[in-house]
Order: C-alpha cells, then structure tokens, then sequence
C-alpha cells in the first residue's frame, strides 16, 4: 500500500516534470520568437522585402537574399529528394545484409557527423573548381544536398521500415515486381514520414551559412538569380553579415531578416505537418 | 469422375531458413481444380512449404530449397522462371487481411495495373467479376472509391481474395484465411472457397479440423517438417493410417 | 521488364554508392592538405602537445585542447538535451493528449531551425549574465552557457525522434504493461524506453553529431581560447569553431597555418568515426539480443 | 582611366566580382551600390570569404578584385604570378583599433604602448594576471583581456605594431571574429581591456570607455591620443591604425567595367569608408592611388607595384 | 451447491467511442469463481465490454462510459478508484501473447517488481509457482533467463497468463486468448482456464462456439453493442431464447 502510493507519487512527480520540461522548451521558444520580432517586426514591410542589399540600414532589403533562398531550396530539394529516397530506398529494399549493408550504414551515420564546413570545402575543390560550376546556384545546391543526404537517407529508412511486411507480400504475390511494389505500394504509404524527414532537413540547409560562404555565395548581389548558373546570397549570409556590423540599425535588419527566414521554415514545416497529419489519418495499419 | 490432371508437385522438396531445415525431404502430388488443406501444429512448415509455390520464401534472408516444385509439370525454381509470371499463375491470400491503402477499386485492379492494362472498362468489367466472384460485389458496388482500409476484418478478406482472382490464377494459395474473422465471416469464406473450386486449384492451411473437413477434398498432415500423412480428406478424418495424425486431429479441441 | 528492373536497381545502388563518393571526397580533401602538415609537424607532437597555438609566434600543435573544447560542450549539450528531450518525449507520448502531441512536437521542432546566430547570442546575452548571478566566478565567455544553449537547439532531435519511437512500440506491449497495474511511469521507463531503445539511440547519435558540428554558438559564446580543461566555467574552442574561424578568417591558404584545419577536420572525422563504431556495434549487439 | 562620375549611367556591361576580407567589405559593399547608379547594366558581386581565401581566388585568377586586411604574402603573390597575373594593391581607407575599458573603469585613462606590450606579449602569459602588475597605483584586480580572432588581419596587425612581432602575443585572452561579441564582453566585465575596430567603439559609446594610447613619439602627436576620425586620419594615433586594401589583378583590368569600377572607387573611398565607420586616406593619397592605377591598366605598372 | 457471491457486475453501461455508440445499456451479474464467455459477431462489442472492467479503455481518446462497473459491490469508474489498484486486482491476457522484450523471469516478476518487491527469493519463489499454475514450468525452468520472445506462440501466451498470475488478482479477463495459437497450445489453454476457475474469476471473449462450450460455464451473447442473452452455458447453447442466438450459435461453422 504504502509502496503502491510512492509509485503514485512518483507518476504525478514526472507529470509535473514532464509538462515543466515541455513547458520550458515552449518558452525559450517563445522568448526567442518574441525577442526576434519586437527587434525586427518594425523593419518589416513590403520595401525592405523588395530592396537590395544597401550600406544604409533603413535602405537594405533582403530581397536577392530570400529569392536566394528559394532557388536553392527548390534546387537542393531537387538533388537531395531523389537521391536520399534511392539510396534510402536501396539500403531498406535491396541490400540489406552483409558487410557491404553495414558498411553503407556506418558510412552514412559518420557523414551525419561532418561538420558542414567540411562540406564547404568539398563543394569548393569538387563542384566549383573542378566541375567549374564556379560560386553559383547549383554549386551551393549541390553542397547542401550532400550535406542533408544523410538525414534524408536514415527518416526515409525509418519511414520504409514502418511499412507492414504484409503489404509487400500482398504486392509480391499479385506478381509485382520489386519495384513496382516499392513503388506503387512502399513509396506512397510510407510517403508522409519520409517528406516529414526532408522537410526538416531542408529547414537544416535553409540555415546553414558556412558551407555557402566557403563555396563563395557571396555577401551583395544586386540583381536576384535568374538561371541555376548564377551568382547567388542567401539570408543566413545577410543575416550573418548584419549581425556583425557596428551600428545597431543593422542588428534591426537581421532581426527581420530572422523573422523573413522563420517565416519560410514555418511554412515547410507546416506542409510537412499537414501531409504528416493527412496521410496518417488516411492510412492506419 | 474423369481423373483430374495433377497440377501441384512437391519432388523430394527440402527448405532451409539458414542452418535450420524447415521442410524434410516433402513428396506430394496435387490435383486440379480440388481443395487440398496442410494441417498440422504450429511450427511444422505448413506456411512454409506453401509458400515455396509461389516463391514467397525468396525474399527472405538466408533461406533456400532443394528439389523440385512442379506447377503443371514446369519446375517453378529453374532458373529462367520469372517469379512475377509465376505469381500470376500462382495467387495467394494470407492469414491477416492486408488490403493496400489505397480504395476498393485500385485493391482488385492493381494486379491488371501492374500487368499495363489502363482501359478504364476493361479494369472495371474485371474488378465488378472478381468481387462478385468472391461474393462481395453487393457490400461494396455503391463505395468502390472508399478506401479499403474502412471495411471489416470478413469484408477485407474477401477483398484480398477478390484481389487475387483479379489477375485469374489457376492456383490460389491461402494461408489460414480464415483465423483472424468472426463466424459469419468465417462461413462466407467458407462457402466461397466451395464455389471457386469448380475454377481454382486451392491449397488452404488451417488450424481448423472442422474446416479442414468441410472444405477440402485431400488433407496433408505435417509434423515437424515432415510429410507425415496425405490423403482423401474423408479417410484421414475417419482412419488415419498414422498414429501421430490420429493423434492430432482426434485431440478434444476444435 | 527484368532490363529495366536491374537498371533501376543499379539506379538505387548508384545513390547509395553517392554517399560512400561523398566519405572518400572528404578524406580526400582533408588528407590532401594535412599530410603537409603532418610532414611538418609530427603526429606524437599532435596528439600529446598540451597547448594549440598554430597562429601565434609560437606555435604549438597540440589537438587536444580543441578535443577537450569539443567534448566539453557537447557532454554539457547532452547532459542538458538528453533528459529533456527523452522526458518531453515520453511526457507526450504517454501523458498528454494527442491533440496537445500533435501542437507540441512541430513548435518544438522550430527550435532546431532557429539560426545559431541567435542562439549565440542568446547564450552571450541573457544565458551568461544569469549563470553569473548564479555563479560568481564564471567568465563572460565559457563552455557552460555555449553547451546549455545548444542543448536547447538539439531537444527537437531528441524529443521528436525519441517519440517517433516510442510510439512505434506496439500497441500491445504498453497495453501489457497497463494491465499488470503500472503506472505510466513505469510503464515508460520499464517497458516502452527499453523496447524502443534503439530509435533512442540513434536520436541521441544525431543529436551528438549535430552539436559536434555546431560552430556558431560556441564561436559566439565561449571565447575562442583554445585551452585543455574540462572545467565549464573558463573559456575553451571547440574544433569546429577553429576551423570556421580560420577558414574564413585572413590567414593564407596553403600556410602551414591553414593546414592546421585539415588537421583538426581529420581528427574530428576519426572521432566521429570510431563513436558511430562504436554505437552501431553496441546497437547490432542490443537488437540481436530482443529480435 | 575611364570617365567615372559623369552624371549620366554609363552603357558599360559586364561584371565585377569581387571577393575577401569581411572588414573592408562595408567599403566595398558602399562603392559598389554606389556604382549602380552609374552603370546599371555592369554587376559588382561581393563576397566575404576572407582574406586568405579571397587572395587564393584572386591569385588563381577566379576574381577581379578581392579586399584585403592584410597585404598579399610571398606564397600567394607566387601564385599570382604562375597563373601569369600582375596585380595592384590599392590601399583604400584605414582602420583605428581602439583600446577599451569598461565605462566603470576609473583608473586606466591612457596607457602606453610599452604597457600595452608588457601586457599582451608572449611573456605575459600566466605572468601578468592582475591590473596593479601593469601600474601599481592600478587596483589589485584581476585582468581580463579580449580582442580579435587570431585568424584575423586585425590581430595580425596588432602584434605587429604592439609586440612587434605578428601572431606574437599571450594566448589567454577571449577572442572573437566578431567584434560585436567583443563590445558585449568589454561592456559587462568591469576588469576588461579589449581592442577593436574604431566603428565599433563609436557606435557603442556608452557602453565603453576608449583608452588614450601614448607611443612615446612625440613627432606625431604629443602625449597620449585618442582614438578618433581626426587622429588617425592625420596619424597622430599611432601606432594603431592600419590601411584596408583592394588589390586588382592585369587579367581584369583588360575589361573596362573594372577599370571603371575602381577608378569609381578611387573617386568616392573618401566619402564611402567614412559613412560606414572607417577612416579615408589623405585626398592626395587617393590621387596618387588613381595615378597608379592608371598606370597598372596601361601595362606600365609593375606586379609589386607598392603604396 | 452453494450459492456463490456476485463479483463483478454492469448496470446500465453504456460506452462511446466519440459519436459512436459502442455499448447500449448492458445490464449483467457474474459469479466468483466461474468462468464467463462472451460470444457474438465481430465488431460487437465484446472487447468494449471486456476492457471495461479494469478500464484498459481509459487511455483511448474520446472514449467513455456513463452507468456503473461493480468489482465487488464497488464502483470501478468512482473517481476515488486507483486504476493501477484496479488492474491488480483485475488481471488481463491479450488476443495476442505480448511478452515483454525480456527474460522471462523477468517477465513473470514484472508486476511484483513494480509493486516494489525487491527480495530475489520472494521473487523466485513466486515465479515457479505462476509458471506451474499456468502449466509452463516444466518447458522453461532451465531457462528463465533466456528472451521471453524465444518461446513459441503457445508459449508466450501461457506466459502472459503466468505473468498475470503472480500479482494473485481475483478477476482474469481473456480477450480471445487461443485465437493465434495452434490446436495443441490451445488445449493447453483451455485446460488451465479449467483449472484456474477454482481460484479465479474469469471473463473470456472468444470466437470459437465449441471453445464457449468446453470451458464455460455462463455465456453472454452480444450483437451491435447490445446484450441479447445471458445465461449458462449449457442451457444457451441447447435452448437460446432469442432467434439471434439461435441463428448466431447454430451456424454450421466452429
Ligand atoms: N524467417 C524465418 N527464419 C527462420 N526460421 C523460420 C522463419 N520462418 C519460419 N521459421 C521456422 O520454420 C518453421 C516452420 O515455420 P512455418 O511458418 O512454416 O510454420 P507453420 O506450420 O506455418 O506454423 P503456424 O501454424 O504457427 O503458422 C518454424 O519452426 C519456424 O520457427
Ligand atoms: N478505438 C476505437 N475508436 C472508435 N471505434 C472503436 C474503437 N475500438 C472499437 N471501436 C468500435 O466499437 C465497436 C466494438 O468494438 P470491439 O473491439 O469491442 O468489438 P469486438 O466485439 O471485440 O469485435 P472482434 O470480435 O472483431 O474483436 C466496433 O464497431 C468497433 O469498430
Ligand atoms: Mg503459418
Ligand atoms: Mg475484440
């Protein structure tokens, strides 16, 4: 009885240090959040989205910076996705045994551990210097996409394995090819989680800045990208250059420039909730 | 009677799973258009074995056969034997219901889809044959848009049967179908089965004597991966030659 | 059919041999640029030498300093994610209501796309001041607020992984656990963490991995001073740091100077290398034992 | 040279890209949104990747134009020179570093260069941890030093015109790349010293105290100088300022809109370098900086073509 | 024989899933020291009813109950009631054996080591007796330390059924505890539900009419959430009252 009790006790203690540490996470979030718009929602308007980058705090605008960001969002998503779901794809589907197998995963996992400034410099010597790709769009792709390779390749794993061995089988024994199963069965249902997986990554090479600076995405581009081959800056760079200048008004500027880079990984993060959510609610095993 | 041709054979069939021998050394010959049910304890290779004739053993690590399997006197492990041909021939439903996440229609077409028919009214004249054929075309024919996953554990299974007849095998392979659903459900399955031997090969494995009994014309008893026993299922259920089968289907229980 | 089947395979194995591309480009970048070094400099000095001053006059090549800087932060970074992370996954999978799981787990996932600028100075700012009050002898640059503040970015990987997890722990095992009488404490603890232990694990892997490559936060908030000690309070460098620092700083390129970051990048690279080892050794070996 | 400053856009096309040291960024950045309005159609790029990474570009030819807090070392003007390139280093405005205290440190009024070195050599290390060691009038406090990542042109200079010997300094002192982490150590340590950028100390004047600092020269300037506009641009604060460069490669020059560009630059440094918190040579060093270049374009200049 | 005292009891129980009308007012008396099957089509309800009684529902989202649960004359849903009390005393074993990825020492002594019972002897000594009682002692006494997830299925659910015995409840609930297993385990099973009626009250929910028969002694018919007769066993299955018991019991399958 009394023991009976403790072990009660105990249950509501961790409940109540459950929702302390949830409750904590949730307000440093909130303090980062409040701190971050109180600085830059005053420079937060429709001019300072549509300007260039200015030696004048109040005149600066992010504009090539966030077209940036799109570009190589959209590039990298198309580099990284494809090739992280294969390799995802061959590791859980194909070659999943033996020394090879255990290599490729270990392989994978010690990449998730690179520092991304190594990235840099492996995109600098290989994609801009000997593929001559030059301090460009696809080059900085590039590199962030093998930066989140790793990400992309272990939740698309995670997400493969959730799929029940019975809807193989199901596939197999209708006379499917393997991958007509993957494709038509393992792919769509397991699809929710492996986005989930892709979008967070892509929030990751949103973020990055060292790579890019390493590669030579440069810090003031007066016109926005108009082809892959084209120079290129994006907001943590701006955000980054700004935070370090002298006059506070700058400061002000990073803080909207967060607030504008917030902004886009909100919104990945809300499709991959909503295709999260959606896709669970239509598929329960 | 006319004598029906033999349309399944087992040749001296020894299955591994790595060190571990599955199957012993197994001959069996079955006939076509018949219902043969594998009975036996848990963990004597009735599973296994039938899935050898369709090869769904093949994706499983470490696991490899000796002899033959013949399908209409074809030895289905020769090398240049496609598995995906092979499955069409060979269809097979399995003991938990596992439509696709997908809705009814595309469960029963994708057999046809996968084979690279797109006419719209050749899948739908196929997909309304099947389930009608597996006795589920009136529960279903107003929602065949909704997703599968919303039927119940009896309807699903039929589905799955459903989906199997869609691609017209000549064997149909079921592996405790029956196990996870209700008596009503049960007994629909039951009847089916009845009626799709008139067109199907069928090998069923159950734990169910009683089932055993009704639906099949020739019973194979296993027992520790061995072929213990194999015969009119009417003389096995009334005088089994061996002790051991004596012993297991006379057991209290049902 | 069967052409086309094998083409797509070798299509799949292609991507997966990207990665393996990806390993032998980096050691070869890094190799390529610290074997000079290490021709000037010997590996006995490298591994033993107690200081790390590559830039100054006086050089010395002692790694251990940054090995020490980088140990230092990330153990604080997990001391702290850790038990958060794994107490608010377990909060959310076992306490709260769905609803309140499906709000709490993406808001918390915004906290590891913050940029780390921010959090730098958030640890600068309002982490170290705090600590100081509590403190008294602490620098204004140290490891503890640069781990702490770290820590709080890595508790999305953990907390969301690690509920991913659990919650694929089948239905029944908890239902087990409920119906023997558990409260949900011991439920968690006693049967759920245990059976999802390695999607655990592999969370607190990436989340290792993830503060190992952190450089902006502790650029920013632990003073650059590369110093062999494990006591938080005193400024320290992590290698990461050091070799965004240099690499984009004003030495020149192909100094002995530069080398050093190829240096301290394959030593990190060996590092993580030997951990991964270790944990996919220690996760095979666990598996194999419930499976 | 190319007509720069007339008041109409120039039809010139082209690009200029420009890359290096992240401390004459701001100059550069200036000048080149500047230069839009003179020749729209002509794309100036600037990068930030430093001053190391910005001369191996520049001397493997990958850039026109790259900043420099540093002048180009032997290592890297060989290269230049294999790649078949002669280049011109264009000092272009200076930068004070100023010594700062906390505004609550009321003994340390001005400091000389002797103390400074006592303080910041190697020797120092472990040695001089209290202010009294410095002057004993000082309190008995312990030191807390903060300055420049070592990494940078900044620091080099420093050791140089303190210690006297480049990357020559104690090691246990708090650094940072960026100097706005500096201000915010210096500011909430009452027993710090600290030196940085001029721009920074003035945008955060309350928050610091700057040191005057007496070289013991007194030919330019008598006693010790503050920090300001005024007494670098004349020299009187000495020995701690340092020019900012651009160097310009002859592959580039062969194309007009850089030889545009930088004559451009030339003509507007003064007022450009001073908006953004660094200090403008002497009007006549600019000239002769234009004087030069022109002379690099005509071919005439040589490689090592210096101030 | 002499009349045994009332143990559990519903009155009025009505149970919601969300919108969902589960259970509809359930009304029903069950002796101590006997065992009750509970019979009826799938999705009836059955599994509902069962989990009710040591409020294994509790943790589903948007679930509830309004009338009484009696354990003992006791109102189980009382807000006063201890749910992990509650499940001591009310011991459960799932359609699924669910061993828990341990030993199976460990396993057996689960809910005695949550109770804080540390003694290695009191533990042992408990162990050897739940795992005789549930007829599993001889199979795995040299092996109590090996994984619990190496047993066979027949195994791991006489497992589960010793795993509940050692915290010694009154009440055992079986949610179709043979379904999975193969006709010797479940003969196995079927006697020790025999054996255990001596010392325990038991509810078991089961698809299978003979299984209802054999260990039964009252039976309870469910159809769409209602309760539609209740009463021995014996008098059930040879004169329903209700034609939906008739037709449901009398159908020719088993
Ligand atoms: N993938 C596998 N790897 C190793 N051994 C296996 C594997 N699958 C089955 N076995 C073993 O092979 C034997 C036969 O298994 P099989 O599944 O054929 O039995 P079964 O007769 O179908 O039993 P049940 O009635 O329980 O389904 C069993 O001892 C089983 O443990
Ligand atoms: N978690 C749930 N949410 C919503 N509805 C549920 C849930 N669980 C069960 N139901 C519904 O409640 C009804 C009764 O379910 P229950 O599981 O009690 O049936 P059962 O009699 O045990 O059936 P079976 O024999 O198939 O196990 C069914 O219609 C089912 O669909
Ligand atoms: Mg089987
Ligand atoms: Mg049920």
């Amino acid at each position: 009885m009394t023991n009976s009790e403790r072990n009660r006790l105990k249950d509501k203690a961790f409940q109540v240090f459950g929702i302390f540490c949830t409750f904590i996470g949730l307000v440093v979030l909130g303090i980062f959040l409040i701190d971050i718009i109180i600085e830059g929602s005053r420079r937060l308007d429709w001019d300072f989205l549509t300007s260039l980058p200015s030696r004048r705090a109040s005149r600066a605008g992010i504009l090539t910076a966030w077209v940036g960001t799109l570009w190589i969002l959209v590039l990298t998503t198309l580099i990284a996705l494809p090739l992280g779901v294969a390799a995802g794809l061959y590791l859980e589907e194909y070659g999943r045994k033996g020394r090879w197998a255990n290599f490729l995963e270990i392989n994978i996992a010690n990449l998730a551990g690179v520092p991304s400034i190594i990235y840099g410099l492996l995109g600098l010597e290989i994609f801009v210097r000997q593929m001559r790709l030059g301090s460009s769009l696809l080059a900085g792709a590039l590199t962030l996409s093998l930066l989140i390779l790793p990400i992309i390749i272990v939740t698309t794993r995670e997400a493969i394995k959730a799929v029940p061995r019975s809807i193989r089988d199901g596939s197999y024994a209708l006379g499917a090819s393997k991958w007509q199963t993957v494709w038509n069965q393992v792919l769509p249902a397991s699809f929710g989680s492996i986005l989930t997986g892709i979008i967070l990554a892509l929030s990751r090479a949103v973020g990055e800045t060292a790579p890019l600076i390493v590669i030579g995405a440069l810090a003031y581009v007066p016109f926005t990208p108009s082809s892959p081959l084209d120079e290129f800056t994006v907001l943590p760079i701006q955000i980054f250059n700004w935070t370090s200048r002298p006059q506070a008004a700058f400061l002000e500027n990073a803080a909207a420039a967060i607030i504008a880079l917030l902004v886009i990984t909100f919104l990945l993060n809300g499709i991959a909730v909503y295709l999260r959510n959606r896709q669970q609610r239509k598929i329960k095993w | 009677m006319s004598k029906k041709n033999d349309k399944l054979e087992a040749l001296d069939l020894n299955a591994y799973y790595g060190d571990f021998h599955a199957l012993k050394g197994i001959n069996i010959v079955m006939e076509e258009k018949a219902v043969t049910a594998f009975i036996g304890p848990s963990g004597c290779g009735k599973s296994t074995f039938l899935r050898t004739f369709n090869r769904m053993n093949d994706y499983i690590d470490g696991f490899r056969v000796d002899g033959q399997i013949l399908l209409d006197g074809r030895d289905i492990y020769q090398k240049d034997v496609r598995v995906d041909e092979l499955r069409k021939e060979v269809g097979m439903v399995f003991q938990k219901p596992n439509p696709f996440p997908k809705s009814i229609f595309e469960n029963v077409v994708y057999g046809l889809k996968i084979q690279g028919i797109k006419k719209k009214s050749v899948l739908e004249e196929a997909a309304e044959q099947s389930l009608r054929h597996a006795a589920l075309w009136e529960e279903v024919k107003d929602k065949l848009d909704k997703s599968a996953l919303a039927l119940s554990g009896g309807q699903q299974q039929r589905l799955c049967i459903a989906r199997a007849l869609a691609i017209s095998p000549s064997v149909l392979l079921m592996d405790e179908p029956a196990s996870a659903l209700d008596p009503i459900s049960t007994a629909k399955i039951e009847e089916l089965i009845y009626d799709l031997k008139n067109d199907y090969t069928i090998v069923i494995v159950t734990h169910n004597m009683q089932q055993a009994g009704r639906v099949s014309d020739h019973t194979a008893f296993f027992y520790m991966g061995e072929l213990v026993e194999y015969n009119k299922t009417k003389t096995m259920f009334t005088s089994p030659k061996e002790e051991r089968t004596q012993n297991y289907i006379t057991g209290r229980f049902g | 059919m069967r052409v086309s089947e094998k083409i797509i395979e070798g299509l799949l194995w292609l991507s997966a041999v990207i990665t393996v591309l990806v390993t032998i480009g980096i050691i070869w970048v890094l190799l390529s640029e610290s074997i000079g070094f290490f021709r000037q400099v010997s590996i006995v000095e490298f591994l033993t030498e107690k200081e790390w001053t590559p830039l100054f006059a006086n050089k010395k090549f002692g790694i251990m300093p940054l090995v020490a800087g980088t140990l230092l932060t990330t153990l604080i970074a997990i001391a702290v994610a850790l038990p958060l992370g794994l107490t608010i996954a377990i909060y959310l999978n076992e306490y709260a209501h769905a609803r309140m799981r499906q709000i709490v787990k993406p808001l918390l996932e915004v906290l590891a796309t913050i940029p780390t600028v921010v959090y730098g100075f958030f640890a600068l700012t309002v982490v170290t001041p705090f600590l100081q009050q509590i403190i008294p002898g602490m620098a204004g640059f140290n490891a503890l607020s640069a781990g702490i503040v770290m820590g709080i970015m890595i508790i999305p990987m953990i907390s969301s992984l690690s509920e991913d997890a659990i919650s694929s722990v089948p239905r029944s095992l908890r239902e087990a656990a409920y119906g023997m009488g558990s409260t949900r404490l011991q439920t968690s603890f006693g049967v759920m963490v245990p059976a999802a232990s390695s999607g655990i694990i592999v969370s607190v892997i990436l989340a290792i991995s993830r503060a190992v490559g952190e450089t902006m936060i502790v650029a920013i908030a632990a003073g650059q001073q590369p110093r062999l000690t494990m006591n938080p309070l005193v400024p320290i460098e992590t290698i990461t740091t050091y070799i965004v620092q240099v690499s984009m700083g004003d030495v020149p390129q192909g100094s002995l100077e530069y080398k050093t970051i190829f240096a301290a990048g394959i030593t990190l690279f060996i590092f993580t290398f030997a951990l991964n080892n270790l944990s996919f050794w220690i996760k095979k070996k666990y598996q194999e034992k419930y499976d | 040279g190319g007509n720069a400053g007339s008041e109409g856009g120039s039809d010139l096309t082209g690009s200029v890209q420009i890359d290096g040291s992240s401390t004459v960024y701001p100059i550069t950045e200036a000048v080149a949104e500047e230069y839009r309005a003179e020749a729209p159609d002509v794309r100036v790029t600037v990068g930030v990747s430093g001053s190391g990474s910005g001369f191996k570009k520049f001397s493997r030819g990958e850039i026109d134009i790259t900043n420099a807090s540093r002048p180009i070392n032997d290592e890297e003007a060989k290269t230049a020179e294999q790649n078949g390139l002669a280049y011109l280093e264009i000092p272009v405005a200076y930068d004070g570093l100023t010594v700062v205290v906390h505004p609550e440190n009321d003994w340390v009024k001005e400091i000389t260069v002797a103390e400074l070195k006592k303080i910041w050599e190697p020797a120092a290390q472990g040695k001089i941890k209290r202010w009294n060691q410095i002057r004993p009038e000082w309190p008995d406090q312990e030191i807390h030093l903060y300055g420049p990542g070592v990494e940078s042109g900044t620091y080099d200079y420093f050791t140089e015109a303190i210690v006297g010997k480049s990357h020559s300094s104690r090691g246990d002192f708090t650094a940072s790349e960026d100097d706005n982490v500096l201000v915010q150590g210096v500011s909430t340590d009452k027993y710090a010293l600290g030196f940085f950028g001029l721009a920074y100390y003035e945008e955060n004047q309350g928050k610091l105290k700057a040191v005057a600092v007496d070289d013991g020269d007194d030919s330019n300037g008598k006693g010790a100088i503050v920090a300001s506009l005024e007494t670098v641009k004349d020299g009187s604060y000495a020995p701690l300022s340092r020019p900012l460069f651009i160097y310009v490669q002859s592959k580039a020059v062969e194309r007009p809109e850089v030889v545009d560009f930088v004559n451009f630059y030339l003509e507007n440094a003064a007022v450009l370098s001073e908006e953004v918190g660094y200090i403008p040579l002497p009007d006549e060093l600019y000239k002769e900086q234009q004087q030069k270049f022109e002379q690099f374009v005509s071919g005439k200049g040589a490689a090592t073509a210096q101030q």
